[in-house]
């Protein structure tokens, strides 16, 4: 079986409310040295297939429709193998 | 006139929708499922607010692939009124009938209060009888309204004039240019975080989104020079 | 599967042998008496299931072990009473075959322990609660308590538990409308998180929770069940220590998205008429829900637990029995109707799978892999339980504050400065911060939302509208339960009334701290009498509630704080009054008699840090004709405003007044009392009611008529609140400035 | 420069509704093969320090004060150089 590992993050340009939040808490926790703070979302998707290709075009189409908002995100995806349970 | 009020699972101002409707317009409005695969007969479309799918993942991401949203962009095309409001305004988003994306308000807090809006163009279908520049009270609340569009689609939608409403006073969530409803190129459909169906009676503390809906009536009825509706 | 296999744990468990030799029920807080009485029950040993079962349905939080000789001094009855304690909810009627239900609950010890989803699942389990009775919820209240809002620590707690209650309402789409919040040392590592819902609901929909009908199929549903907080319910009836913070994955998520299904879905399927019984699961899940709804109807349950939807692999009988995953109901229906119940989860998307059948031997039989793994009697698990009379004991520090002279402290030269000091204390301050938070007017029905006496809610297609308010003065009740007992109820009426609505009846929840302690038992019944003396004079029977002991930390307990959750009903929607002034010129009248009472007021804990004396005294029938006077000029559509003088007395009362209408007040007052006194004194049985000139003569003579002391203080006027006594001005401040104060006192320590 | 790269996951036996809400999705869309998501955090935090252990030190401060709920989330974290920008 395949796990696709998905990074979804703000785009650089787009000032993200909640990466500034976390700085600014980060700095009142006394860690003036947090300089830039983004913060984005990690997915795990256990896929039940172990053809590579198919999937990583299938994970595509998922970021593209659904885990991702291109206006604003970026994505990235790794696939790694995982032992049967 | 007939409106439909879209429900999809975690729909809540579904009722809230409906009531203004009934309430304000007293015209023919029904409860559309999220799983129905036609809006034949309905001029007047409502997204309403609420949290579909739980607005897991991000709001309005997931509502945006129930079959209906294809039913609203066929309606779009044969120029049926759609108004998205709050979550409705955020699939609107999502499922591209409405430039942008929404982030988390600034102060990554959910709020909930009364808001002055200014009313930046008075002809469209829903805002004819507001003046330009009116300031209108109608409640906000959501925690992700804070309206974002690169810089190109801003100067697109100024140029076009696609700003309906901005926030006065204090932008409460950090959207870009105040902007707190816009319209696509061709005026029918309108996408705002506030929220006219909860301003339609003093009793609830403000009537100030009421003429939106007898706006599209009027509209309506000019377009089909019909007298009663 | 992809999840990691987890091996069953069932060939871990002890034996029943074992449990008996090696004590392990002690663990799970079953004594050996209980445990000697559980084996007679069954004539035999329990096993592992068996005595889990028993050790949950026989923890305080389900059978009120220790509360229940308390309970039963409430009155419980009344004219409108449908439905009183006994059900998930109490129904009181309210005309035209329409009924309101409502529950308090409350989340203490999950949300010390993670403050959002404690507070969310505390959310969640009162709002089902309230629709397995087959209402419609329609509002949400809250009553919290912290400690003081300095140390990080609690600011966490207060944040975290704020937006968790907003997480659960706001999506689920059921309008917060009003509750309260107090910060104090008492709370400090203890907070206070009660939750209560609001529904309506027609009389022939009333909806019971029992099982009846043998072999009629018994379904589940909901998410599948996991390994969330097995053993939470007796997790919640004991004290927090290092041990407890040790069983931290006792602590639920709650999923608003997934109970918003299930409410509509269960509404629909009540409307439907498809189903003989219906009841959330709520503390020990399936355990408590099944043995319930069998013992109900005198029946018996069989359950086949590998039919139980469950999200996690190798689950034993023991943790599917003890799981409080959330947001799952049980219901029974005949198999005639079975396919038209099933039909409306499927549309709704949500898991409705037959788990078990009716029986008539009275049993709860639970089978797994084919074999029987556990017969126990429901009646013996339900209502078997010893009680306990605990012993009592008046403590040393109530003997000792009859002594206390309250009225030593010197008066401040500055009064106003006073009022500054106390609008900037957060349990007065603004709670704007908080709610603004909530959706509070989702469902369009919300008239007076969070910020006044009580929050209004119109009854949609009447011209009625429900009043409700919670309150509760830990500190007066900790200086003496009885009063501070009677005065919770009576606040709680007098904001109802003061809304413009007929107090109709309580729900409550004792919050108190160990009562294995004799001093805090003696708190615990005697506030409870104070209560119920109070509930039969203003005519407001306890239609349910709610138990929270143990709520204790390394300092001791927490300040007694038996809260009260108040309904009542407005008549008509002109009757509909809130607390801010409204007219340039309206006349401004103090209604009730003010005495010097420190003990206990914001006033004496503020100004001079200490909690000592007595509190306020209340004489409960001067209480009642002054409510009954009030809203009968309110009705009579005399009334402009109206406050109740609460914590800060008069001088916040007049404060808010003039916050709340964004106007000024010229205000003077001739009194043979202390200036301070007039000022902050809590006296009970006081409202600040503003009228127009045009109505001030006929309301001063409704309510002297009446026996009610009265005194027209002053006017509605400018900016400015003015106050002198006896000829001396006392206050002199703009009410913007007194506005920022009082708005800033929150988000500035928040920030 | 220092980047802390953080990972904050929903520990394994507690609910998701997120992951199981888009899971939901996902098989809707046409992928029944994603039989098992699980959504979490990613952060990406810079740090104005090149001394690997004091960071690692701080980043494991900020992980159980700040930015994951450990009673309900576990977190993991990777430090990497990053040129001066
Ligand atoms: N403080 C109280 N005052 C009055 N009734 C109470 C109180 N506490 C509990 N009850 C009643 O006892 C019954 C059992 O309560 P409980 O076990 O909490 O119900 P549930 O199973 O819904 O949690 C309920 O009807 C409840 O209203
Ligand atoms: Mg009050």
């Amino acid at each position: 079986m395949l796990k696709a590992i998905v990074y979804v993050t703000i785009k650089e340009n787009v000032l993200d409310p909640q990466g500034s939040a976390v700085q600014g808490a980060l700095h009142k926790l006394g860690f003036p040295e947090a300089n830039h703070v983004r913060i984005g979302k990690y997915m795990e998707i256990t896929l039940d297939t172990n053809n590579e290709q198919e999937a990583a075009a299938k994970v595509q189409v998922m970021c593209e429709k659904l885990l991702a908002n291109t206006v604003v995100e970026d994505y990235r995806f790794e696939l790694v193998q995982t032992v049967e349970a | 006139m007939r409106t439909a009020v879209l429900v999809f699972p975690g729909s809540n101002c579904d009722v809230d929708c409906y009531k203004a409707i009934e309430q304000t317009l007293g015209t023919p409005v029904e409860y559309v499922w999220h799983q129905e695969t036609s809006l034949d007969g309905f001029d007047l479309i409502l997204v309403p607010g609420g949290f579909s799918y739980g607005d897991y993942l991000r709001c309005g991401a997931i509502a945006r692939f129930a079959p209906v949203m294809d039913a609203v962009k066929v309606a779009v095309e044969r120029g049926a009124f759609v108004l998205g409001v709050c979550n409705g305004f955020q699939i609107l988003l999502e499922s591209g009938l409405l430039p942008g994306a929404m982030r988390k308000n600034t102060s990554l807090k959910f709020i909930c209060q009364p808001q002055m809006l200014r009313v930046a163009r008075n002809d469209l279908a829903f805002t004819a009888e507001y003046a330009v520049g009116e300031e209108i009270n109608v409640p906000i609340a959501h925690g992700e309204g804070n309206y974002y569009c690169d810089e190109a689609t801003l100067e697109e939608l100024k140029a076009n004039n696609q700003i309906v409403f901005t926030y006065a006073g204090t932008n409460p969530n950090g959207s870009v240019a105040d902007i707190a409803g816009i319209t696509n190129k061709q005026g029918n459909v309108v996408g705002m975080m506030p929220h006219p169906e909860r301003a339609v009676s003093e009793l609830l503390g403000s009537d100030g989104g009421k003429r939106m809906f007898t706006s599209v009536l009027n509209a309506w009825r000019e377009r089909n020079g019909a007298v009663i509706g | 599967m992809a999840q990691s296999s987890v091996k069953s744990n069932a060939a871990k468990e002890p034996t029943a042998a074992q449990i008996a030799e090696q004590k392990i029920y002690r663990q799970m807080g079953v004594t050996e008496a209980e445990y000697e009485l559980i084996c007679g029950f069954l004539g035999r040993n329990p096993n592992y299931v068996e005595i889990g079962v028993f050790s949950v349905m026989w923890s305080e939080h389900c059978s009120y072990k220790n509360s229940k000789p308390v309970l039963r001094k409430f009155p419980v009855t009344g004219p409108r009473v449908l439905m009183g304690p006994g059900e998930g909810a109490g129904i009181v009627d309210i005309g035209d075959n329409q009924a309101v239900v409502f529950k308090i609950e409350s989340h203490n010890h999950p949300s010390a322990i993670e403050p959002f989803q404690g507070a969310a699942t505390g959310v969640g389990g009162i709002i089902r609660d309230i629709f397995s009775m087959g209402s419609r919820p329609i509002a949400l209240m809250n009553s919290l308590r912290f400690g003081r809002l300095e140390s990080e620590r609690v600011k966490y707690l207060f944040e975290h538990v704020v937006s968790g209650i907003a997480g659960y309402g706001n999506c689920i789409g059921i309008p917060t409308v009003g509750g309260e919040v107090v910060f104090d040392e008492a709370y400090e590592g203890n907070p206070l998180v009660n939750a209560m819902c609001i529904g309506l609901i027609n009389h022939d929909q009333i909806q019971r929770g029992v099982a009846k009908g043998v072999g009629n199929p018994v379904y589940y549903v909901g998410p599948a069940t996991g390994r969330d907080g097995i053993h939470g319910a007796t997790f919640a009836s004991e004290e927090l220590t290092a041990e407890s913070e040790a069983k931290r994955p006792a602590v639920q998520v709650g999923d608003p998205f997934m109970e918003k299904l299930c409410l509509e879905a269960c509404l629909e399927l009540i409307a439907s008429g498809n189903l003989v019984g219906i009841q959330d699961m709520g503390a020990a899940g399936l355990t408590c829900s099944s043995a319930e709804m069998a013992a109900k109807a005198g029946n018996g349950i069989e359950l086949y637990l590998d039919e139980v939807p469950q999200r996690e692999t190798g689950m034993t009988p023991y943790e599917m029995m003890l799981s409080e995953s959330q947001e799952r109901m049980l219901f029974v229906c005949t198999p005639e109707q079975e396919e038209a119940a099933t039909a409306i989860f499927d549309r709704w998307g949500i898991i409705c799978k037959k788990v078990g059948k009716v029986t008539d031997d009275g049993r709860l039989r639970l089978f797994h892999k084919g074999e029987q793994v556990a017969d126990m009697p429901v009646q013996e698990l339900t209502e078997a339980c010893p009680t306990y009379n605990k012993p009592s004991k008046v403590p040393a520090y109530y003997e000792a504050n009859a002594s206390v002279d309250t009225t030593r402290y010197e008066e401040p030269a500055d009064l106003q400065a006073v009022l500054e000091k106390l609008l900037d204390v957060p349990s007065i301050a603004s709670k704007e911060w908080v709610y603004n938070q909530y959706d509070y007017m989702v469902r369009t029905g919300t008239v007076i939302g969070p910020g006044s006496d009580a929050a209004v809610v119109h009854v949609p297609g009447t011209r009625k509208a429900l009043a409700t308010s919670t309150d509760c003065n830990g500190r007066y009740v900790y200086l003496d339960p009885e009063m501070g007992g009677r005065i919770a109820v009576a606040e709680a009426a007098r904001n109802v009334v003061c809304s413009g609505a007929e107090p109709l009846a309580i729900t409550d929840n004792l919050n108190f701290g160990s009562p294995d302690k004799p001093e805090i038992f003696w708190q615990l019944t005697t506030s409870v009498d104070g209560m119920a003396e109070a509930c039969r004079v203003l005519e407001t029977p306890v239609i349910g509630g709610n138990v929270s002991l143990y709520n204790e930390n390394t300092k001791g307990a927490i300040y007694p704080t038996p809260v009260i959750g108040m309904v009542g009903l407005i008549h008509d929607l002109d009757h509909i009054t809130s607390q801010g002034f409204k007219a340039e010129g309206d006349a401004i009248f103090l209604i009730g008699e003010t005495n010097v009472e420190f003990g206990g007021s914001e006033y004496q804990a503020s100004i001079f840090n200490v909690v000592e004396g007595r509190p306020p005294v209340i004489d409960l029938a001067v209480e009642k004709t002054m409510q009954n006077a009030l809203l009968g000029s309110i009705q009579a559509g005399l009334v402009q405003s109206a406050h109740d003088l609460s914590e800060g007395g008069l001088g916040v009362a007049l404060a808010e007044s003039c916050i709340s209408g964004k106007r000024g007040a010229s205000v003077s007052i001739e009194s043979t009392l202390r200036a301070d006194a007039v000022l902050y004194s809590e006296s009970q049985s006081r409202v600040l009611v503003s009228t127009t000139q045009a109505n001030a003569a006929a309301f001063a003579e409704a309510i002297g008529k009446a026996g009610v002391p009265i005194a027209q203080i002053g006017t509605v006027t400018g900016e400015t609140l003015n106050v002198s006594i006896n000829g001396a001005s006392k206050i002199a401040a703009q009410v913007s400035k007194l506005q920022q104060i009082w708005k800033d006192a929150i988000p500035c320590r928040m920030a």
